[in-house]
């Protein structure tokens, strides 16, 4: 899978639109950073590697007004989707640039396999190994061992949603039934230990918003009640029943939207499990209304519409 | 706070204008007894209630929450409590995970005219807080900061 | 009838009984007369059921206690079936003969006898030894023909068996008996 | 911010159970609260003027006053504040009356619980905001929901005051029950006579538009200003061309067809006209029976019809009428017979319903006036009526009583008499339920001039023996079982709300309660208001009542309307959601929710979309609110802030 | 079709005055292709005089069998004779809606009752379990002569939350199942009209005189034989028939069948294996003009092809003397 058929086709969608959104290599081969290609000459700054994680599409609501192409993992379409569900972007304004993709590396999991070294080089082998190069010698790793949770269950590896495919579709190999099987998993543990866990990752968190910012979904941006007044849900305070209500805040707000994209859990600088409340989120909303985020652009959000029967809800007795 | 009794726990209760608290209100009107935890906040609709309300009560003092709305289709609405029952029970689905016990948050329709129904419903929440006990706040334990 | 004083005659206490009992409450009773309406007994009885249940609801224990009407009730369940306040009325009077017995204040002695012969056959055998049990209930009833002439009848269809069907566990049957009574002593 | 705390004593209401004085202390100690003070009667005028000058004198700025329910006298207070100068909206109010003094006897744990509700209303009031209402235009047009008495009569009051009516009917002809009833009681006077001139009133009317054979279909919109959609159902025969001359009942072939306005106590045709006195006088065809529909070919009334009205291709027509106010008067109904298998459960002929047998009275009904029992067409000796068959029976989920039978029972013993003076009737009652005026002389008059025999116990069961219908009751002043040998048996059966009465209700957002009656806006003070502005009750639809009962709640009703529409300009509640054009994204989450359409997008001079809400539709809920994820929508009075106030109050670790 | 199974409880009548029930209830079923396991050692269900003492006693001595029920792992146990299905429903659900009571109860019993057993009489089997389709398909004889008045007693169906079986006013489940098998049915009103019940004995005239009521009105419906499914009700209006005449100067000479022998006999069953000779008011008159369902058909067709013929000939006789 070289990135060169996706130029091709990024040269010719170029032509239509007034910025293609892909990836250039960062500070070295482990980083990846998104670019944005308005000439024809930056083109072969393209790179397509399974360092390329970010989600592209998180830009589209910001650059609405303009016509343009995003370069998606299976994964990032899905974000797509679900814009689409929620009317926050005009489809016909975006040209998708669809990557058949085998799953990514996480940074995180490199660096802890090579101890921080310096990163000199990294290359990714046809047979799926990776060699990485560092001053104290060459570790040779296998995707599946660096790559982040998200990939282990990826159901769509080929995006949901495309204009141009860059290579051939892949089929899931995965099974449906295993994506929530970490949830399904945690529910199995005590009401006091979910607690306790609960209260230990919170209560770790520093308030940086990374999360909130990483995420696709995350539409409020500067008006995020986190951080308001009027209204004024939390306070400044840094006590962990401020940080918990900020993470369910978060976790409530994306209920039946999240795409599980990853990024909030990508980018947060303390390692919480910020995606997993949000994830138990689609597990309910899949088994109360059968609905999953991101996936049918003809699909309603199930928080922002109802039906009269609820086949699923049950009365609660007292 | 320093005014309650030792015995009584705190209850939250939402409780839509138009169906619910004109149900609490009947209840008082036949003199139905009931215990006096429970502390109502009005609302038009159950569907005002966000679900981050009783989050926040949860995380900051109250043992128990309890929402009620016009029944299904008698919405004074039309549909705000189809929306709430979507929302409810996305929470009450929730809160375990988080490792508060869903017993500790109920939701469920009372119309004007059903006070009996009110009182029991009052009755038997109010019991089963008690019977949970006081949830001790996560935050007190770690709020180190 | 006599002049009933209600502020002293009214047995609170044997109100409540019966609704704990019954598990009914007599307060329900609107006085409409059905259960009396549909009662097949009822030109059998000292007081219609209706009455007695009026009775209850003011506490005239003695009357209802001593009346024949409870213990003439065959609990056909017609009463039960259609109280509009829907009180099992068969029940009711399953309990008032349940306390009547406890209080030894039984008037309708063959009635009474006639169960008791039932109950210790049950307990001796088991089973009911249909045979055994008329025979005793006619010598300890003094009505020594009672049902004779049916007699040949029922032995010419050989439907007469003159020995019991002694069942293996009816020590296990009697004990059930001597273990009420004896919790029936225990809480007096 | 200064707000002024006013604690109730309700006589002993409030006070009886709680400790006033130490609440008002109490409240002194909360920060911001400037004044507080207890006082007997709040609501009283003393009460009321104390407000005013304490707000004058202590210039407080908000008010809480802690007393019975807000849905009881949140008005009155806003008004008084009003009057001193403040904006109605700086009112709170905390109910410790129905919420605490009335359903606890705990005094210390009531004064506890007192105490943190007025903390939270005046945690509450110190986020009030001032709200100003917006003026919008009314649409002085009435519709009337049923052509039952209760219905024409509030049509007619509203049309005789120049309103513009529109009356909905889903029956063939108006008329309602009433227009079944031989004579009425107490005075035995024609019920069609009295009725009749009524209902041409109503055809006639310039001002009343009437929907015969119609239902509401659809209700849109807000007091003053509803969107009703009407369906017109197919008669099959074009109104516009039938002249009711009627010779196509005549002709028709299908003579087994149920006749709905004689409760099927005789066949009619499939095509018919229903009663003689019908408005409006039009023939309709019943497709369950009409041979054309059911068997494919007949087509005799096309060819007899003079006018060529026929049509078999009708369709049903949805219409639509703009109106400001409703008033509903949408009738009762008749609990099923199948509900008594003990009296037969409709398996024996002779044994009817109260208003069969009025129908068999009646001069224009199937029998011609002449009572003849439905098994063998003979004149009944012995007629035995049993009361509260199904009312005040818990076991048939009726336990309230159906108010007039007792009185239509007395007045048919009447008439029976008077048909056949050779007959006797038995009255199997439980209570005489007579309190009208006349009415129990009335029914006294039914035992002591007529000889009808009242028997007091309920009946158990009716069996056929022979010819006869053999009747089980109780005398339980007899203190015995009773039997009746009768010829025919007539069943005053119970008063149910009408058929469809709940999905009415859910159309129009009004309550209704466990039977499916509307709830009446106060029990005592707004019998004919509902909870719902501009919707307003009449009838039966409320409960069962008798004749007079509805004729008077129709005029009450229309009176309301009248009232309403005195002013052209209506003010609309400002409680309603508003939207922070700073802080909103323009996510438009809240379009997609709002029950109402109410909120719009926006475009801002910068190209910035917003979200926008039409103050005069919002309806006030609040679920865009909860929508809404950067809390850019907030409902005015409950706010985000507002409600976290009182959760603040009630949750601080 | 499957073969059914269930727990048979016959209850202590079944084994001496009613053993015609016993005796056909067990071939109808056989027929039917069911399966009967019979409790090992099972006592008496206490019936009424029990209840007249204590309600937990009256329960235990159901619940005893009821244990040993559970025990044999079928989970629904027939019971052909009413009293005894009463007994056990009571017993059942006053365990199973009252903790407090259920441990009372097993506290009188060696072996506790968990709630495991639905008890359900033989008519209802018959009528919901294995259906009238099923009912119907074994018939193989026909009944010509018999004109049944179908009578179910007080408590088959009565109360309702007890019986939860049939209308509690007006059961048809044995109309059915007789229409079913071919048998002409009377609209009989006295369907549930009490019999006297266990009053036979202590109260001799009252029972008389309420059996006296249902013979009347049975013949008043046009039955000449009436169908049972209660020991109680058949001993009061058979046996007891001849104390009524001599009360009350009458002579009737109604058979009181079980249903289950009327079933029998359209099964092609003997009479003597029905046990129909153990009648005390006999039916043999009745049943001998018994014939095979075929034989019904060929007559029929016989009649029908005579009423042809004749309407034929009365046709062309019309027409002869219309010509003339």
């Amino acid at each position: 899978m070289g990135p060169e058929k996706m130029k091709e086709i990024i040269t010719d969608v170029l032509k239509d639109v007034d910025v293609v959104i892909g990836y250039k290599q960062g500070f070295d081969k482990l980083h990846a950073t998104p670019c944005f290609i308005n000439k024809a000459e930056q083109i072969e700054e393209i790179i397509w590697s399974p360092v390329c994680v970010q989600n592209l599409a998180s830009f589209l609501p910001s650059l609405k007004a303009k016509k343009v192409g995003v370069v998606v993992k299976g994964c990032d379409s899905r974000t797509i989707v679900q814009y689409m569900q929620e009317g926050l972007i005009d489809r016909s304004k975006v040209v998708v640039v669809g990557i058949p993709c085998t799953g990514v590396v996480s940074v995180k999991k490199v660096l802890d396999k090579v101890n921080h070294q310096p990163i000199e080089d990294v290359v990714f082998e046809a047979d799926g190994a990776i060699l990485v190069k560092t001053p104290a010698g060459e570790t040779k790793l296998s995707l599946a061992d660096v790559s982040p949770d998200k990939c282990s269950t990826c159901l769509y590896p080929t995006p949901v949603v495309y204009d141009h495919l860059a290579a051939e579709p892949i089929k899931s190999v995965k099974a449906p039934e295993d994506v929530y099987k970490d949830v399904e998993e945690f529910e199995g543990k005590s009401l006091e230990e979910r607690k306790v866990y609960w209260e230990k990752e919170f209560d770790r968190c520093i308030r940086c918003y990374a999360c909130r910012n990483a995420c696709p979904m995350c539409v409020c941006q500067d008006s995020c009640i986190a951080e308001s007044r009027d209204p004024h849900w939390i306070s400044q305070k840094s006590n962990l029943s401020e940080k918990f209500m900020f993470h369910m805040i978060h976790s409530i707000h994306l209920a039946g939207r999240c795409v599980e994209c990853g990024e909030c859990e990508r980018v947060c600088p303390m390692g919480i499990p910020v995606n997993a409340l949000k994830k138990k989120l689609n597990h309910d909303m899949k088994a109360l209304y059968n609905y999953e985020p991101g996936v049918n652009p003809e699909d309603k959000p199930p928080m922002y519409t109802f039906s009269v029967e609820e086949k699923k809800i049950e009365e609660h007795k007292l | 706070m320093s005014e309650i009794a030792p015995k009584e726990l705190r209850i939250v209760g939402f409780l839509c204008n138009w169906c619910s608290y004109g149900g609490a209100d009947t209840a008082g009107v036949s003199r139905f007894r009931q215990p006096t935890d429970l502390r109502i906040i009005r609302v038009p609709c159950s569907g005002r209630v966000d679900p981050l309300f009783i989050v926040k009560a949860l995380l900051n003092g109250a043992d128990g929450v309890l929402v009620s709305g016009c029944h299904p289709r008698d919405c004074h609405y039309t549909d705000g409590n189809f929306y709430a029952r979507r929302r409810l029970e996305m929470l009450k689905q929730l809160l375990p995970y988080l490792g508060i016990d869903e017993k500790r948050f109920h939701y469920t329709w009372i119309s004007a005219s059903e006070g009996q129904r009110w009182q029991k419903t009052v009755t038997d929440f109010t019991n089963q807080i008690h019977k949970l006990g006081p949830l001790h706040s996560t935050t007190e334990a770690h709020s180190g900061s | 009838m006599d002049v009933i004083n209600l502020t002293k005659s009214t047995d609170w206490n044997f109100i409540e009984e019966v609704s704990k009992e019954s598990g009914q409450n007599p307060s329900l009773c609107y006085q409409c007369g059905n259960c009396t309406a549909g009662c097949p007994y009822t030109n059998y009885f000292d007081f219609p059921v209706s009455q007695i249940m009026r009775l209850l609801q003011s506490g005239q224990k003695d009357t209802i206690l001593s009346s024949k009407a409870i213990w003439l009730c065959a609990t056909c369940e017609t009463c039960t079936t259609r109280c509009p306040c829907e009180i099992d009325v068969a029940n009711v009077m399953d309990t008032l003969r349940i306390i009547a017995r406890r209080e030894n204040k039984v008037s309708e002695k063959d009635i009474k006898l006639f169960y008791d012969t039932f109950l210790a056959s049950m307990k001796q055998h088991g089973r009911l030894f249909e045979v055994g049990t008329l025979m005793a209930y006619n010598l300890k009833s003094g009505h020594f023909f009672a049902d004779a002439e049916l007699g040949p009848k029922v032995m010419e269809k050989g439907k007469i068996h003159f020995f019991p069907n002694n069942i293996k566990g009816r020590d296990k049957v009697a004990k059930i008996f001597t273990r009420f009574q004896e919790k029936a002593k225990k809480h007096g | 911010m200064r707000v002024g705390v006013f604690i109730c004593h309700c006589g002993s209401n409030i006070a009886g159970t709680i400790d006033v004085a130490k609440v008002a202390a109490e409240m002194r100690k909360v920060p911001g609260v400037a004044f507080a003070t207890n006082y007997m009667y709040t609501c009283s005028e003393p009460g009321q003027d104390e407000i005013k000058e304490a707000i004058k004198r202590e210039k407080l700025n908000r008010i809480v006053v802690a007393a019975c329910s807000p849905r009881m006298h949140e008005l009155t207070f806003r008004r008084t504040i009003e009057k001193a100068g403040l904006n109605r909206y700086f009112l709170e109010m905390a109910n410790i009356r129905e919420h605490i003094s009335w359903i606890g006897l705990d005094k210390e744990a009531n004064t506890n619980k007192a105490i943190e509700s007025v903390k939270m209303a005046v945690a509450k009031a110190m986020n009030n905001k001032p709200l100003y209402s917006q003026s919008f235009k009314v649409n002085k047009r009435v519709l009337v929901i049923g052509g039952g008495v209760a219905g024409m009569q509030a049509a007619l009051d509203c049309a005789d005051g120049g309103l513009e009516v529109i009356l909905v009917e889903k029956s063939p002809s108006v008329g309602g029950m009433m227009a079944r009833l031989d004579k009425t009681f107490p005075t035995i006077d024609c019920s069609i006579c009295i009725l009749g001139p009524k209902m041409v009133d109503v055809a006639q009317h310039d001002k009343i538009k009437l929907y015969a054979y119609s239902e509401v279909d659809d209700i849109k919109g807000y007091v003053g200003n509803y969107q009703i959609k009407i369906k017109k159902k197919a008669t099959y025969v074009d109104w516009v061309k039938c002249t009711g001359c009627g010779a196509c009942m005549e002709k028709c072939p299908a003579k087994n067809s149920y006749d709905h306005f004689n409760f099927g106590v005789a066949p009619t045709r499939a095509i018919n006209i229903p009663f003689p006195q019908a408005i409006p006088k039009k023939a309709k065809i019943d497709p369950n029976y009409c041979r054309q529909f059911v068997k494919g070919k007949c087509g005799v009334c096309a060819k007899i019809c003079p006018t060529g009205a026929i049509n078999y291709e009708m369709q049903d027509e949805i219409i639509t009428e703009d109106v400001g106010a409703i008033i509903v008067a949408s009738g009762y109904g008749l609990v099923d017979m199948d509900k008594f298998p003990e009296y037969g459960a409709g398996r024996y002929p002779d044994v009817i319903t109260g208003i069969q047998y009025e129908r068999l009275l009646n001069a224009s009904g199937p029998t011609e006036g002449h009572i003849l029992r439905p098994s063998d067409k003979t004149e009944p000796k012995t007629v035995v009526f049993v009361s509260c068959a199904g009312s005040r029976d818990k076991s048939c989920g009726i336990p309230y009583c159906s108010n007039f039978c007792c009185m239509y029972i007395a007045k048919q013993a009447i008439l029976t008499k008077d048909h056949i003076p050779d007959s006797q009737s038995y009255v199997f009652y439980m209570d005489i339920r007579s309190p009208g005026k006349g009415y129990d002389e009335f029914t006294r008059r039914a035992q002591e001039d007529y000889g009808a025999k009242y028997v007091r116990g309920r009946v158990s069961r009716i069996y056929p023996k022979g010819k006869k219908m053999v009747v089980v009751g109780a005398d339980t002043l007899l203190g015995t079982q009773v039997e009746v040998e009768a010829d025919l048996v007539v069943l005053a059966t119970a008063v149910t709300a009408a058929p469809g009465a709940p999905q009415l209700a859910e159309k129009l957002h009004i309550s209704y309660d466990t039977f499916g009656f509307y709830v009446e806006g106060h029990p005592k003070l707004r019998p004919v208001e509902t909870n719902t502005a501009g919707v307003y009750l009449a009838g039966c639809a409320q409960g069962p009542k008798d004749i007079p009962a509805s004729v008077g709640q129709g005029s009450a009703a229309a009176s309301k309307v009248q009232a309403l529409f005195s002013k052209d300009m209506l003010e609309s509640d400002p409680a309603v959601a508003k939207v922070n054009e700073n802080t909103c994204v323009g996510c438009l989450k809240c379009i997609m929710t709002c029950p109402f359409g109410a909120v719009k997008e926006k475009e801002l001079r910068g190209g910035r979309i917003v979200a926008n809400v039409i103050e005069t539709v919002c309806a006030g809920c609040g679920v865009c609110t909860a929508t809404c994820p950067c809390g850019a929508i907030q409902l005015s009075h409950f706010t985000d802030n507002q409600l976290l106030a009182e959760v603040n109050t009630i949750c601080q670790k | 079709m499957a073969e059914r199974e269930y727990a048979y409880y016959s209850g202590c009548s079944l084994e001496g005055t009613a053993v015609e029930y016993d005796m056909s209830m067990k071939l109808v079923l056989e027929a039917l292709d069911v399966n009967l396991k019979e409790p090992e050692d099972w006592s008496c269900c206490g019936s009424t005089p029990a209840h007249t003492v204590d309600h937990v006693l009256a329960a235990a001595l159901a619940a005893r069998n009821l244990s040993i029920i559970e025990k044999m792992g079928t989970d629904t146990v027939t019971v052909p004779c009413p009293s005894c299905l009463s007994a056990f429903k009571r017993a059942h659900l006053g365990m199973a809606g009252d903790a407090s009571f259920k441990d009372q109860v097993n506290d009188l019993i060696d072996e506790p009752y968990n709630g495991g057993v639905i008890s359900k009489s033989t008519l209802q089997i018959m009528y919901e379990d294995i259906g009238l389709e099923e009912v119907a398909k074994k018939v193989t004889h026909a009944l010509p002569d018999l004109v049944v008045a179908p009578y179910y007693g007080c408590i088959l169906t009565r109360p309702p939350e007890i019986a939860q079986f049939d209308d509690p006013e007006n059961p048809v489940s044995m109309d059915k199942i007789l229409e079913a098998v071919g048998v002409k049915v009377s609209s009989f009103v006295f369907k549930l009209e009490c019999c006297g019940a266990a009053f036979g004995v202590p109260k001799r005239d009252m029972v008389n005189r309420l059996t006296a009521k249902v013979l009347s009105m049975a013949l008043d419906s046009g039955a000449n034989c009436i169908a049972v499914a209660c020991p109680l009700c058949q001993q009061n209006l058979d046996l007891r028939q001849s104390q009524v005449n001599a009360l009350m100067g009458t002579n009737y000479n109604i058979p009181i069948l079980y249903f289950s022998q009327i079933v029998g006999l359209t099964y092609g069953l003997t009479p003597k294996e029905l046990g129909i000779d153990k009648l005390i008011v006999s039916a043999d008159d009745l049943i001998r003009s018994r014939i095979t369902v075929e034989e019904l058909a060929q007559n029929k067709a016989a009649a029908e092809a005579e009423e042809k013929a004749r309407k034929a000939k009365q046709k062309e006789d019309k027409t002869k003397t219309e010509e003339t």
